[in-house]
């Protein structure tokens, strides 16, 4: 086991390393200035607009997915000792 | 030309046997005595219509009958009958005819005996076939029928095991001449289409005449063979008589005739003694135009057939079966037929004659020889010389028979006269072409090979004589003269053992002369003119009187040695004719031949070759393909343990992979 | 006209399915024989009104099937494909014949793989799209497959699976040289065709002469296994053994890799970048899979595989052929496939005969069986002669085309082949001797003969032997024209 | 102002941890826990680029995966749950009936 | 207003799911057989929806989803595993008290991955994406007594988060150097990503996070543990289905929005096409579970259809898109006669019940359920590639589109790896037919026979006439390029 976490540890290693390198290594295109004071501008108000029309189709398919797990954990989580 | 009719008949000749056989195998257990007649009726007619095709060539000089009709691609079935071939069919068709008749009696109340009549109808078709035929490959197809029916005749008795292991022997050992023979024809026409320029409308690539027209350019045709310029001729020739080797039984294959003997013995009368053995001194002859004009070929041919001659008589003395003594004299005689034809270049083309003479007579008498002993198996029931003694006493006629086949092989008549046995014109006739090839050539060796062979002849023919018809009977045997339908036959061929050479001598050769003399065989070859120069029949009678009389002579000293010894027996051959004496022991053994073949060849060097192949080659091809799929299987169970069925490494393989594959195809697209 | 090379694949197809749902032996027998009767019909129909003077393509179909690939579904049949249809639609029917009488499970099936066998073979014959043909071409493995495995002997599974895969490996491989065929072609000419004239018409065109080379030798390479001979025969013994008797047969019959050689190798032949070094290997391993074969069959004890090494050596024959180049020889190559399908059937169905009364294939076990079974005595006598090249009958004539006319461009080799006549004959007798004649093996007990379907089917064969051996011309004279044409294509090669 | 790679290079870091603790953790909650935190560190860079290129739609992402990453922790869970019920643990290593 | 018709099929399938879960609920375990049918008119419905809409195009909800041949296609291919799937459950779900959760499941795993397959922007990409995986989790682990399906189903979700992770950790350095998650949008602002080193470390990511629904080996590692352990017709969900979804993902991501990064990804997909396809059918040759020598075989199927990837030639494009639609026929169908056989053997108590797909438990089944052993048949011979099937087709176009590339060495490995698939698929079929059967005849279900009829005719209407099959594919191709 020891092995085994000397071994993942080198892995984890090797992909930090790679991301680091491979994100350092990249001169993103950032805006020039930050907002000063981030609490001077909600951006709530524009994400909830995007969420409900530019992104409304993700929003529906959402909607099933936790329909959809919920569906599954009831389920499986379910003892099926009350049947 | 001849009229059309007898054009029409020539090929029912073959075709006639050819229906027998098939009517008999059919239909034959159904019928009396295996439905013998009905080969028996066909094998006349065949005869009759031979004679007359025969009697109408001798009447008009310089004509053949020729048909050809195209077989399949550019080969042809067709039928030639001149000189050669009719003497040839007529021959083969009245011996068979006898032997046929003779059989009936002989082959009485065996189970097999339709089947017999069936394969020796069958066997005599294919006989006649192949020597009507007009073209190398139907003689070949011919060729290699009869050595099946010799096949299927010497292992009639097919429970014997020695009979089946005798009919194997014959069938793979002119096998070895086959393969040779066929050689031959795959050069020769693969030669003579290049010569053609590819194939011509209306030609037959194969027949006689289309070869033999192309001979000037195929001895010019030369390769190179282990440093030697060989003409193509020569190769050609040469092979030709590797399967007259094979086939009659020359030095080194003769080794399957003597057991030959394992059939019955009309088999070997007629199969192993008159016809099929001759097959290849007439393969020799009908070729004969090819062998002239290659004679470093005849000059092989010649020692080989003297050699022969000489070398199956000094087994022929010392075996002890019947049929065996004859089966060597057998092989010592096609020796002397394969001498004559050798001579060729000393006699040209009248060599053909010759030997063809010697051919026609040799099949009387030996025919002669095989149906007597024959009726000596059938009534005494024993084969071993030494079992017998005193036979004349219950066979007179066959004794009578016998004792004149034994006077014409031996060739006894009185030189510079007509009177003679019928093998002693033939017989004298190679010799003194021997001697005239070496005064010609000044190489003696033929010569004395005929010679001593000649000597060796009468000794072994009338040891056998003695042995068997004088003196006391050695077992207790129970013989009886044989029935009118075997002594007839016998009479008949008697007859004709003694004077069919005296009658015909010089009108046979005067009728051969015309084979290749006539306008079918376009024969320019100027270098060839000066080797016809020595003409026998004119030097006949002109040597001394020492070589007319020196065949004779050692005729006469062999009697008189075989008289002393089998007869008187005043010289007791005891020790001399043991197994210590290593000569005897030799002779015996038949020069260990037999063990050479099979140790030497069969088992140890095929053997071996095999083994290897078999065992190592096979073996490392199958373990390549097996080995793939081993190794995949051994790999996968090992590459399946990857998946460990624990989560966490699977994990690590995810993100290993990942960056593994981030690094790779960095490294990758970098260098690229 | 019937549309004849459609119906020679639906007719067997359609009674092959049929047949998968009868019930008893007797049912099923009756309508498979009725199936092939109606195939070997349809094939004399073909037969009859065949014109044997032409090279061209006769009963021509052609449908579109995949235009985006050029694939279409075209069929016809010429003097190359006539001969080989012809016997399988002659030996079929005598097979079931054959069989007739044996006890086994699942007859239905057994039957309906015959049919389907037949079926798949034929549509390779008449298949004249490349894609139809590799359709039909791998269809063939799969009632074999069955065939040896619900059937087979002791070591059935092992040898399926060799014969199944080495052979599928093979088909991949050259299918592989249709892709670049096709491929290169349609670089060549801007239009998608898989058909198979167009395509090798197309060959001489394409790309560089490595790449000729390159799909000459991938497609060949599925021949020469199919075919087989040495060295891509390992399958092929343990395949042959282990098959009951029908599967050996079928075996036999299927003569796809000789046929494609035919097809669509030998046109392409004289244009690949090397054609001389080419003819050298081909001629080569044809020659040396004569002798090869021979030598090995010597030393084999088991019957049927001695056979089927026979087999490997006759088949080198084909490829010595079809190397020759010339047009006799090549049909002598042709030929030598049918006569040795006729043959060699003999030949399987006496051992299996063999095996079935005395329950033993061993060679050394048996012994005198010419006495307690003479019927199969005279008519394995006939197969076993015409193997070993007879004159007279159907495998001389092959033989000697094939020898004769080789040696025109490849004597060496020629000579080699040679070499092996001897053994070849040896190993026969020594079979026959050893099996049929001596003194009977009291050993094996009471052995009946064989039954008198079997004598009728086997004895038809053998007279066709016969028959074919004295006038090969029925079918020879179609393969000659069709050799012409293929050797004609080729003057360019200087033989 | 902070550097963006500030950010990217947290993430990568905290996703890094969340992978080692998937590849060592034998207790099948730790690893959901884990992953949970692999897809946060993946939100943090979303919500880091959004604000950095002056775009919503990261942070919309970024809510939408919350969204998921609760879903996905409810089916972990509740089949956890069911593989408690039957082994009466959740060590996820001993679970290898399946393998090979 | 958008028009929601071109939505429709996926509507469809929502609808009846939803359907499903709110009648089900008021029904008794013996009338709930009934929901079964339901579903599978519900999916046809919607394959019929999909078959009418082709040749329509549309981008919908802001360019979030895109309609057009790619999206028709792959829905098409979910839609008819769907059906099958469906079709077979009928009897899996026989007297079970949770069919509608089960159907429920089944149909939004559909609607998942056909959302998937329309998408045209990582966010609803990667939502939908969820709601495949989050089904088949459940679906996985659905038969919750028994060790193996919940242990698959942990392996799958374990892999599956994290390779969500990845694959977010992945979006987000897209959409970090983009500035977008659009697919059209970041097609036209690749530049940073293309020149800059964290451009292959998202293509990786990418890849690692579709790989895990191709299985592509090393992302393979739950494929065989989920597959065996699952029950036998969510296998078939998830092997004939789900693994398509990640390649539709793949197609629209790498060649739409990541074209400028081809050579990264295309030497990627080299690479893990040779070693899927080898390592799948090199480990299949050992395995004694029929699921898992089925799943190992889908490994190798998912590298053959990964080389479209690394060869991206329109003929390439064409021949994995259409061999999806095999894959899926072919595959489908395996699996449903696997569950026909588990079926049979947990019924009738006999065999191998510890392993009730264990090769030994599929001796004789040409006589024991002659319709399942020829369908099987002909499913592994088509997954061999043996003419007149799907997967003969399918690998002609394929195979021949690499030596059109001139990347013949590739077609050779693959030529390779066919050829020795064929060694454990006759493998299979020699138990089937030449093995002796240990136990008796047993009559086929409906539900099986029918799914299996219906994969076997797809499977034999692709390879015989399969140019209809081949025009779609292409127009789907050619949304690609």
């Amino acid at each position: 086991m020891r092995i085994n976490r000397l071994l993942s540890f080198l892995v984890v290693l090797l992909f930090t390393a790679i991301v680091m390198v491979g994100a350092f290594g990249t001169s993103w295109n950032t805006v020039s200035e930050l907002p000063q004071n981030p609490a001077d501008q909600s951006n709530i108000e524009g994400i909830g607009m995007l969420i409900f029309t530019h992104y409304v189709a993700p929003f529906e398919v959402l909607s099933i997915v936790l329909l959809a797990s919920l569906i599954g954990a009831i389920y499986l989580a379910k003892g099926e000792g009350n049947r | 030309m001849v009229k059309t009719a007898l054009k029409e008949f020539a090929f029912l000749i073959p075709l006639l046997p050819a229906l027998a056989f098939v009517i008999t195998f059919f239909f034959g257990r159904k019928m009396s005595s295996g439905g013998a007649i009905v080969p028996i009726l066909a094998i006349a007619a065949s005869f009759v219509i031979s004679l007359v095709i025969t009697l109408r060539l001798l009447a008009n000089p310089g004509e053949v009958i020729s048909q050809s009709y195209s077989w399949f691609a550019v080969l042809n079935i067709g039928v030639l009958i001149d000189p050669l071939a009719a003497v040839m069919l007529s021959m083969v068709s009245f011996v068979s005819l006898l032997i046929h008749i003779y059989a009936v009696s002989y082959m009485a109340g065996d189970p097999g005996e339709a089947r017999y009549f069936a394969e020796t109808a069958l066997f005599t078709a294919a006989m006649l076939s192949l020597v009507l035929s007009d073209n190398i490959l139907q003689l070949f197809v011919s060729w290699e029928l009869v050595g099946l029916c010799s096949y299927l005749l010497i292992g009639f008795w097919f429970e014997r095991p020695s009979a089946a292991a005798a009919a194997k022997k014959a069938f793979l050992t002119t096998r070895v001449g086959d393969v040779m023979f066929l050689t031959g024809i795959i050069i020769l026409t693969s030669d003579l289409l290049k010569l053609a320029g590819g194939f011509q409308d209306g030609t037959y690539l194969l027949r006689f005449d289309e070869i033999f027209s192309y001979i000037p350019q195929l001895s010019a045709l030369h390769s190179n063979i282990f440093g030697f310029e060989v003409s193509h001729l020569t190769i050609i020739t040469l092979l030709f008589f590797g399967g007259a080797i094979g086939k009659s039984g020359q030095f080194p294959l003769h080794v399957w005739l003597p057991d030959a003997m394992e059939g019955p013995t009309t088999v070997s009368a007629l199969i192993h003694a008159a016809t099929m053995v001759t097959a290849g001194v007439y393969l020799v002859a009908r070729t004969f135009p090819m062998f002239i004009a290659a004679p470093d070929s005849l000059m092989v041919i010649a020692y080989l057939g003297g050699f022969t001659a000489l070398f199956a008589g000094t087994m022929g003395i010392v075996m002890n079966d019947l049929k065996r003594v004859l089966a060597y004299s057998t092989i010592s005689q096609l020796g002397y037929m394969m001498l004559g034809l050798g001579l060729g270049s000393a006699i040209g083309l009248e060599a053909v004659g010759i030997s063809l003479f010697h051919l026609i007579n040799h099949a009387f008498f030996k025919a002669l020889l095989f149906l007597c002993a024959g009726s000596v198996i059938h009534a005494v029931g024993t084969q071993d010389m030494r079992e017998l003694g005193g036979v004349r006493k219950v066979m007179p006629i066959t004794a009578a028979t016998m004792t004149i086949a034994a006077l014409a092989l031996a060739g006894f008549g009185i030189p510079g006269t007509s009177i003679g046995t019928s093998g002693f014109f033939s017989k004298d006739a190679i010799i003194e072409a021997a001697y005239l090839f070496g005064e010609h050539s000044n190489n003696w060796i033929p010569y004395a090979f005929s010679i001593a062979a000649a000597l060796l002849t009468s000794i072994y023919i009338f040891r056998l004589i003695f042995m068997t018809f004088t003196g006391k009977p050695r077992s207790n045997y129970h013989g009886h003269e044989s029935p009118a339908i075997m002594t007839i036959p016998l009479s008949i061929l008697a007859i004709f053992a003694l004077v069919f050479g005296g009658l015909t001598k010089t009108g046979f050769m005067d009728f051969l002369k015309e084979t290749f003399a006539n306008s079918f065989v376009n024969l320019n070859i100027g270098s060839l003119a000066a080797l016809g120069r020595n003409q026998i029949l004119e030097a006949a009678g002109h040597e001394s009187l020492f070589v007319q009389w020196l065949p004779m002579i050692v005729a006469i000293a062999g009697l008189a040695v075989a008289f002393i010894i089998y007869y008187l027996r005043i010289i007791k051959l005891g020790p001399l004719a043991s197994m210590k004496n290593p000569v005897y022991r030799l002779l015996y053994k038949r020069y260990y031949q037999h063990e050479i073949y099979t140790e030497f060849f069969s088992l140890g060097i095929v053997y071996g070759i095999i083994a290897f192949l078999s065992q190592v080659l096979d073996v490392i091809i199958d373990s390549i393909v097996e080995g793939i799929g081993i190794l995949t299987v051994g790999v996968s169970e090992e590459l399946r343990k990857v998946q460990t069925g624990v989560i966490q490494t699977y994990a690590t393989a995810v993100i290993l992979g990942v960056s593994l594959l981030i690094i790779l195809v960095k490294l990758i697209t970098e260098v690229l | 006209m019937l549309p004849v090379a459609s119906l020679l694949i639906l007719v067997p197809l359609i009674f092959a399915a049929v047949t998968f749902f009868t019930k008893t032996k007797e049912q099923a027998a009756g309508l498979a024989f009725l199936g092939s009767l109606a195939t070997l019909g349809l094939t004399l129909y073909a037969y009859l009104n065949f014109d044997s003077n032409t090279a061209a393509m006769q009963f021509f179909e052609s449908i579109e099937w995949i235009p985006l690939l050029g694939a279409k579904y075209s069929v016809g049949i010429d003097g190359v494909s006539m001969p080989l249809i012809l016997l399988n639609a002659i030996v079929i029917p005598f097979l079931i014949l054959y069989s007739w009488k044996e006890e086994r499970e699942a007859p239905n099936r057994f039957y309906g793989l015959i049919l389907t066998m037949q079926a798949a073979v034929i549509g390779v014959f008449v298949a004249l799209d490349f894609m139809v043909f590799y359709i039909f071409w791998e269809l063939t493995l799969i009632p074999l497959f069955f065939m040896v495995n619900i059937w087979g002997g002791e070591k059935r599974a092992h040898a399926s699976y060799k014969f199944f895969i080495y052979t599928h490996v093979a088909s991949l491989v050259m299918l592989l040289g249709i892709f670049g065929l096709f491929y290169a072609s349609w670089q060549q000419t801007g239009v998608p065709t898989f058909d198979i004239r167009e395509l090798v018409g197309q060959f001489q065109f394409l790309g560089s002469g490595l790449l000729r080379n390159a799909i000459f030798l991938s497609i060949i390479f599925g021949f020469l296994a199919k075919l087989p001979v040495f060295p891509f025969h390992s399958w092929l013994p343990d395949a042959y053994t282990e098959a009951p008797t029908a599967g050996s047969v079928l075996f036999i019959l299927l003569k796809i890799g000789g046929y494609g050689l035919f097809r669509i190798s030998l046109p392409m032949l004289p244009n690949t970048g090397n054609p001389e070094l080419m003819i050298t290997v081909l001629g080569l391993l044809g020659a040396f899979s004569i002798v090869y074969g021979a030598l090995v069959a010597l030393r084999q004890k088991d019957l049927k595989r001695m056979i089927a090494y026979s087999s490997l050596s006759h088949m080198g024959y084909v490829l010595l052929g079809s190397a020759g180049f010339v047009a006799l020889s090549v049909s002598g190559a042709m030929f030598q496939q049918f006569s040795h399908g006729l043959i060699m059937s003999i030949m399987f169905m006496s051992a299996g005969a063999i095996q079935t009364g005395t329950g033993t294939r061993i060679i050394n076990n048996l012994g005198g069986l010419a006495k307690k079974m003479p019927m199969l005595a005279v008519l394995m006598m006939v197969g076993f002669m015409a193997s070993l090249g007879l004159p007279g009958l159907t495998g001389f004539i092959a033989e000697f085309l094939v020898l004769a006319f080789s040696y025109v461009n490849l004597p060496g080799f020629v000579l080699l082949a040679l070499l092996a006549i001897v053994i070849t004959a040896g190993y026969h007798l020594w079979a026959m001797q050893r099996a049929m004649f001596g003194v009977y093996n009291e050993k094996l007990g009471d052995v009946r003969d064989i039954n008198s379907l079997q004598v009728f089917s086997m004895a038809v064969i053998a007279l066709l032997v016969i028959y074919f051996g004295w006038n090969p011309n029925p079918v020879l004279n179609m393969m000659i024209t069709n050799s012409e044409a293929i050797v004609s294509l080729v003057a360019a090669l200087g033989v | 102002m902070i550097p963006l790679i500030f950010y990217l290079g947290l993430a990568a870091l905290l996703f890094s941890i969340g992978l080692y603790g998937v590849m060592t953790h034998k207790n099948g909650i730790r690893m959901i826990m884990c992953i949970e935190l692999m897809l946060n560190s993946a939100n943090l860079n979303l919500v880091a680029f959004s604000s950095y290129t002056d775009t919503l739609n990261g942070q919309v992402f970024a809510i939408f995966s919350i969204a998921l990453a609760a879903a996905e922790a409810a089916v972990g869970f509740a089949i956890l749950m069911a593989i408690y019920r039957m082994h009466d643990k959740i060590n996820l290593d001993e679970l290898n009936i399946l393998r090979w | 207003m958008e028009n929601l018709m071109f939505l429709a099929p996926e509507i469809a399938v929502a609808a009846t799911g939803l359907i499903i879960l709110l009648i089900g609920v008021f029904m008794s375990p013996r009338t709930k057989n009934v929901l079964g049918y339901l579903a599978t008119l519900g999916v046809l419905a919607a394959l019929v929806l999909t078959v009418r809409s082709f040749g329509t195009e549309a981008t919908m909800f802001s360019g979030t989803v895109s309609i057009d041949a790619l999206s028709q296609f792959f829905k098409l291919v979910f839609l008819t595993v769907s059906l099958i799937v469906s079709l077979a459950s009928i009897k899996y779900t026989e007297n079970s008290d949770h069919t509608e959760e089960f159907y429920t499941l089944v149909l939004f795993a559909t609607l998942g991955m056909m959302v998937v397959a329309s998408s045209n922007d990582f966010i609803l990409l990667f939502c939908a994406f969820e709601l495949a995986s989050f089904a088949t989790y459940a679906l996985a682990g659905f038969e919750k007594q028994n060790p193996g399906s919940l242990e698959g189903a942990m392996k799958y979700f374990m892999i599956g988060a994290v390779s969500s992770a990845l694959m977010l950790f992945g979006i987000s350095f897209v959409y970090g150097a983009t500035g977008t998650t659009s697919i059209p949008m970041i097609a036209e602002n690749i530049s940073l990503l293309a020149e800059s080193p964290i451009g292959i470390v998202a293509v990786v990511l990418l890849i690692a996070g579709f790989g895990f629904k191709m299985a592509l080996v090393p992302f393979h590692m739950w494929a065989p543990d989920a597959y065996q352990g699952s029950p036998s017709v969510v296998s078939s969900l998830l092997s004939a289905g789900s693994k398509k979804m990640g390649f539709v993902a793949a197609f629209r991501v790498f060649i739409l929005a990541l074209a400028a990064l081809q050579p990264d990804w295309q030497f990627a997909f080299t690479i893990l096409a040779v070693v899927t396809m080898t390592f799948g059918n090199v480990v299949a040759v050992s395995q004694t579970s029929v699921k898992r020598m089925l799943a190992y075989s889908s490994l190798a199927q998912a590298g053959y259809i990964a080389m479209a990837f690394a060869v991206m030639t329109p003929m390439a494009l064409t021949g994995g898109i259409f061999y999806t639609l095999a894959h899926a026929f072919m595959k489908g169908g395996a699996f449903i006669a696997a569950a026909a056989v588990v079926w049979m053997i947990t019924t009738q108590r006999t065999g191998d019940l510890q392993v009730p797909d264990h090769l030994d438990n599929f001796r004789g089944l040409g006589k024991r359920m002659p319709l399942a052993a020829l369908c099987m048949t002909v499913f592994v011979f088509a997954l061999a590639g043996i003419p007149l099937t799907s997967g003969f087709m399918a690998k002609v176009v394929l195979f021949s589109s690499a030596v059109q590339a001139g990347m013949t060495w590739l077609a050779v490995i693959a030529i390779l790896n066919s050829a020795l698939s064929l060694f454990y698929y006759a493998r299979l079929v020699r138990y089937m037919y030449f093995l002796p059967p240990e136990g008796k005849k047993i009559g086929l279900p409906f539900p099986y026979a029918a799914a299996l009829l219906l994969a076997t005719a797809g499977v034999l209407v692709m390879g015989l006439w399969p140019e209809p099959f081949l025009q779609w594919a292409m127009e789907a191709a050619k949304v690609l390029i």
